[in-house]
C-alpha cells in the first residue's frame, strides 16, 4: 500500500506529531464507526439468511450510480483535505474555495441520492417493500442524515476561514475529519449495498 | 512551493481506481443481469472497502502525521470492522 | 447542637441531585429489566392471545414494578436539574439551559408515564378482551420507544451548548457523544412502521444497538456530572481541572488548549 | 478572567512561532476592545440596578399577590368539579363490570362531561402556584439553583397527569353507547392515570422538603415544620401508586389509602402551602444570597 513507505521528510518530526483536529472528534469517529459496523453486521447476517431474495432486490440498483456517488464523495473528501493543507499554509482564499467545492460536491451527492430514491420508489421499491430495501433505505438515509449534519460542519468551516479572528487550524481539521468520516461510511455502505453478492 | 499537492491527487486516483474496479468485478461476475451469490466477491468487496477506509484515514484524515497511538487505534479499528463484518457473514452462512 | 456535615458542604445540593440521579437510573434499570421485564420489549408481532399470555406471564411484576415507578419516577427531575445547572455554568445563553429543562420535563410524560399506565391497566384485568389488551400493549411499547423528538432536540441542545462553551464544563467528546445519542432517536423511528425484523420496536437495530448507545451515553454523563461537581468553583469563568493528578487522562482535549 | 480571554482568542498554536507572536498582538487588541465593551455593559447593568432599586418594591410582588389570590378561586373550581363528578362520591368501584360502567356513563353523561371540562380547564392552574414556590426558593440560603430546577422540572408534568385523566373520562362519556368494553377501557385508563399518577407530586414534596431543610439562615423562608409536612404528604401519596395491584380493599383506586388519603393529602398540601406562601409574600428579597 502507498501509505506506509512515505519518506520521513514529508512527515512532521516525531515531537510535533499531533492529532488532526480536536482529539474529541476522534472519539466520535471511532464510536460512530462501531455503531455503523454493528448496523453492517446486522445487514450482512440478514443477507446470508435470505440470500436469493436479497440478490433479487439488489438487482434493481444501478451499480454505476453507486460508483458515481462514491467518486463524488471521494472527490469532496479530496477537496476538504486540500482545504486543510491550504489553511495550514495560510492560503485562506484557496482553502475557502476548496471548502465551497466540498459543499458543492456534497450537494451533488445529495441530489444523486434523491434521484436514486425517487427512481426506486417510482418502480415500487420502498422502505417497506422487501427486506433488502428496508436495509437499503435505512443505511442510505442514516448516511444522508450524517451528510446533512456535514453541511452544518462545512458551514462552520467556511465561517472560520472567512473571519481572521476566528481562524483556528484545529477547528478546520475537526470539520474535515467529520467530513472524511461521512465519506468513508459511504465507501462501506456502497460496497455492502451495491457490490456484495 | 506549488499549491497543488501531488500526493493527495495520487491518493484520490487510487481511491477512484479501486471504486471503478468494482464495475469490472461486477461485469465479470454476473451472467448478464442475473446476479448470483458469491463469497469471493463479498469478501473482496468488503476488503477493498476497508483498504479504502484505511487510505482515507491515513492520507485524507492525516493520521499518518498523528501520534502513534492514533495510528494504531485507527488500524485496529479497521481490522475490528473487518473481523466483525466477515465474522458475522461467515457465521450467517454457516447457520443458513 | 451538632450539625450534620452535609449542611456545611457548599456543594450539598449538587451532590444530593447527583446521588438521586444515580439512584433513579439504577431503579429505572432494575424495574424495566428485572421487575417488569418490559425490557427487552415484548414481540411486536404477537397476536391478541399471545399478548394476553405475555401479560399473564408477568402480571405481578408489571403491577409492582410500575407502582414503584409511579411513586419514584419524579426523581428523574434531579438529573434534568443537574444537567440544566451544568449548561447554565457554561458560557452560553440561558436559552440553552431553559430549553433543556423544559424539553426533558415534558419528556417524562410520554417517556415513562404512558407505558406505566398502559401496562398497569392491561395487567389489572387479565380477562379483558384480548384485542383491547393488545391495544394497550402497543400503546405501552410504542409510546416508550417511539418518543423521539424531545430526546433528539434535547441532545442537540446539550451538544451545541457544550461545543460553544468556553468554561470547559464538559469535554467536547461528550458533545459528539450527544450527537450519537441524537442519531439513535432517528434510528428508532422505523419502529412505528415495522412489526418484524431489525427495525421493529424490539429489533436488533431499533432496540439493542440503541440501548447500548444510550447506556454508554448515560454512564458517561453521570460520570461527567460527578467530575463537574468536583470541579465546580461557583465562579463564572472556566472550571478548574480535577484536583486529581490523573485529570489529563479524563479530559485529553484540555491538555492541548491550556 | 485572564484565562477566559486567552481561550476566547483564535491563536494558531501548533509549532508555529510567527503565528504565536502575531496571535498575541491580535490578542492584545481584542482584549482592549472587549474591555471597553465590558465597562459599557457594566455601566448599563448599574443603571438597570438603580432603576430596580428606586422603583417601588411593590411592583414585583403585586403580580405574585394576584397569582396567590387567584388560588382560592381555582380551589373553588376544583372543589366544584370534584363534587360535580358523579364518580367521586363515592368513588367508582374497580370491580364494576363493563356493563355497569357503561350504564354509569350513559346515566350520568352530562355531569361527567361538565365536571371534567371544568377540571380540564383548571387542573393546570397548579403551575402558577408552583412557580410562586419556585420564586420563594430563590430567597432560600442555597448555593445553587438546582432544587429550583428540580421543582420546575416536575411542575409541568404534575398537572399534565390530571389533564390526561380528564381526557380519558371525557372520551368515555363522549359516546356512552359504544361497546361497553371500550368504555371500561377508558374508565380504567382515567382512574389509573388519576390515582397512580403521583410520581411528580411525590417528587415535588420531596424537593420542597429538602429545599426547606437546606435553607439554613436566621429567618428561613419557610418554617421547618413545612418541610416535615411536605415529607408527610409525600408519604401519604405513596400508597396511591400501588392502586393497580388490587380491585378491592384500601389500596384499590376507590380504597381508603388510594382515594381518600391521597386526595385529602393533596387538598391539605394546597391549603398549608397557601398559608405558608401567604406569610412569605411581603418579605424583602435582600436576605437571600441570590445566585441567579
Amino acid at each position: 500500500m502507498t501509505t506506509t513507505e512515505s519518506p520521513a521528510s514529508l512527515l512532521p518530526p516525531k515531537s510535533s506529531r499531533h492529532v488532526p483536529g480536536q482529539p474529541d472528534m476522534w472519539v466520535f469517529v471511532l464510536f460512530e464507526s462501531l455503531v455503523f459496523t454493528s448496523y453492517f453486521c446486522v445487514y450482512l447476517y440478514a443477507r446470508t439468511q435470505h440470500e436469493a431474495a436479497f440478490l433479487r432486490s439488489q438487482a434493481h440498483l444501478l451499480l454505476w450510480l453507486g460508483v458515481l456517488d462514491t467518486v463524488v464523495l471521494l472527490t469532496s473528501s479530496w477537496a476538504v483535505a486540500r482545504c486543510v493543507q491550504h489553511a495550514r499554509a495560510g492560503r485562506y482564499g484557496l482553502a475557502r474555495r476548496d471548502a465551497w467545492v466540498t459543499a458543492g460536491l456534497g450537494f451533488v451527492f445529495l441530489v444523486l441520492k434523491i434521484v436514486e430514491w425517487a427512481r426506486l420508489i417510482h418502480f415500487g421499491h420502498t422502505f417497506t417493500s422487501t427486506q433488502f430495501f428496508q436495509y437499503y433505505f435505512f443505511l442510505t438515509a442514516i448516511h444522508f442524515v450524517h451528510l446533512l449534519i456535514g453541511f452544518v460542519v462545512i458551514g462552520v468551516l467556511i465561517l472560520q476561514l472567512k473571519d481572521p479572528r476566528r481562524r483556528r487550524q484545529e477547528t478546520v481539521e475537526t470539520c474535515a475529519t467529520y467530513w472524511h468520516t461521512v465519506d468513508f461510511f459511504w465507501v462501506l455502505i456502497f460496497a455492502l449495498l451495491y457490490v456484495v453478492r | 512551493m506549488s499549491t497543488f499537492n501531488k500526493r493527495l491527487f495520487a491518493v484520490w486516483l487510487i481511491l477512484v481506481g479501486i471504486t471503478a474496479s468494482y464495475l469490472w468485478i461486477d461485469h465479470s461476475a454476473g451472467q448478464r443481469g442475473v446476479p448470483t451469490a458469491s463469497t469471493v466477491i463479498t469478501v473482496g468487496a468488503i476488503c477493498f472497502a476497508l483498504i479504502k477506509v484505511r487510505i482515507i484515514m491515513r492520507e485524507f484524515m492525516e493520521v499518518r502525521g498523528a501520534p502513534q497511538l492514533l495510528c494504531r487505534l485507527t488500524d485496529f479499528w479497521v481490522v475490528l470492522m473487518g473481523v466483525a463484518m466477515l465474522g458475522v457473514y461467515f457465521a450467517g452462512k454457516a447457520v443458513a | 447542637m451538632k450539625r450534620p456535615a452535609l449542611l456545611d458542604e457548599p456543594k450539598r445540593e449538587l451532590w444530593l441531585a447527583w446521588y438521586a440521579t444515580v439512584a433513579f437510573y439504577s431503579l429505572y434499570a432494575i424495574v424495566f429489566f428485572l421487575v417488569t421485564r418490559t425490557q427487552p420489549p415484548g414481540k411486536p408481532w404477537y397476536d391478541p392471545t399471545q399478548v394476553v399470555g405475555w401479560f399473564a406471564n408477568r402480571h405481578d411484576g408489571l403491577l409492582i414494578g410500575f407502582a414503584i415507578i409511579f411513586v419514584l419516577g419524579g426523581l428523574s427531575a434531579t438529573s434534568i436539574a443537574l444537567i440544566t445547572y451544568s449548561i447554565r455554568r457554561m458560557s452560553v445563553s440561558r436559552a440553552f439551559s431553559y430549553s433543556y429543562l423544559v424539553l426533558y420535563a415534558v419528556s417524562a410524560v410520554p417517556g415513562f408515564l404512558f407505558i406505566c399506565v398502559a401496562m398497569t391497566v392491561g395487567a389489572m384485568r387479565p380477562e379483558r378482551n384480548p384485542v383491547i389488551q393488545r391495544w394497550l400493549y402497543d400503546l405501552g411499547f410504542l409510546s416508550f420507544s417511539g418518543t423521539m423528538g424531545v430526546f433528539l432536540i434535547g441532545s442537540l441542545i446539550w451538544m451545541t451548548a457544550i461545543l460553544l462553551d468556553k468554561n470547559r464544563v464538559f469535554p467536547k467528546w461528550f458533545a459528539y457523544l450527544n450527537l450519537c445519542n441524537a442519531l439513535t432517536e432517528v434510528v428508532v423511528a422505523p419502529s412505528w412502521i415495522f412489526h418484524v425484523g431489525a427495525f421493529a420496536w424490539n429489533g436488533v437495530i431499533a432496540w439493542w444497538i440503541n440501548v447500548v448507545v444510550f447506556g454508554v451515553y448515560t454512564g458517561a454523563f453521570i460520570y461527567l456530572l460527578r467530575c463537574m461537581i468536583l470541579r465546580e468553583d461557583f465562579g463564572t469563568g472556566p472550571l478548574p481541572d480535577l484536583p486529581s493528578r490523573h485529570w489529563h487522562t479524563i479530559f485529553p482535549a484540555e491538555v492541548g488548549a491550556s | 478572567m485572564l484565562v477566559g480571554d486567552f481561550s476566547e482568542c483564535a491563536v494558531p498554536t501548533k509549532g508555529n512561532g510567527a503565528g504565536l507572536v502575531s496571535g498575541f498582538r491580535i490578542e492584545g487588541e481584542a482584549a482592549e476592545r472587549r474591555r471597553n465593551a465590558r465597562s459599557q455593559a457594566a455601566s448599563q447593568t448599574l443603571t438597570r440596578l438603580v432603576d430596580r432599586l428606586v422603583s417601588p418594591p411593590m411592583n414585583r410582588t403585586t403580580g405574585e399577590r394576584i397569582i396567590f389570590w387567584a388560588l382560592p378561586g381555582v380551589a373553588i373550581v376544583w372543589i366544584a368539579a370534584f363534587f360535580l363528578f358523579p364518580g367521586f362520591l363515592p368513588p367508582m368501584s374497580p370491580k364494576a363490570s363493563a356493563i355497569q360502567v357503561a350504564a354509569f356513563y350513559a346515566q350520568h353523561t352530562s355531569r361527567i362531561r361538565y365536571s371534567m371540562i371544568l377540571f380540564n380547564w383548571f387542573c393546570v392552574a397548579l403551575i402558577p402556584i408552583l412557580m410562586l414556590i419556585v420564586e420563594r426558593m430563590r430567597l432560600m440560603a442555597h448555593r445553587t439553583p438546582v432544587l429550583r430546577f428540580c421543582v420546575i422540572g416536575v411542575a409541568g408534568a404534575a398537572p399534565i397527569v390530571f389533564l390526561t385523566s380528564t381526557i380519558f373520562w371525557l372520551l368515555a362519556a363522549f359516546r356512552p353507547y359504544r361497546s361497553p368494553d371500550l368504555t371500561l377501557l377508558y374508565n380504567d385508563l382515567a382512574w389509573i392515570t388519576f390515582t397512580c399518577g403521583v410520581p411528580f407530586l411525590v417528587a415535588l414534596c420531596l424537593f420542597v422538603a429538602v429545599a426547606i431543610y437546606l435553607d439554613q439562615q436566621a429567618k428561613p423562608v419557610f418554617a421547618r415544620w413545612v418541610g416535615h409536612f411536605n415529607l408527610l404528604i409525600a408519604v401519604a401519596l405513596v400508597p396511591a401508586g400501588f392502586a393497580g395491584l388490587t380491585l378491592s380493599g384500601v389500596l384499590a383506586w376507590n380504597g381508603f389509602l388510594s382515594f381518600w388519603v391521597k386526595n385529602v393529602a393533596i387538598a391539605l398540601w394546597l391549603i398549608v402551602m397557601a398559608v405558608a406562601l401567604g406569610r412569605t409574600l411581603g418579605r424583602e428579597r435582600d436576605a437571600a444570597e441570590d445566585f441567579a
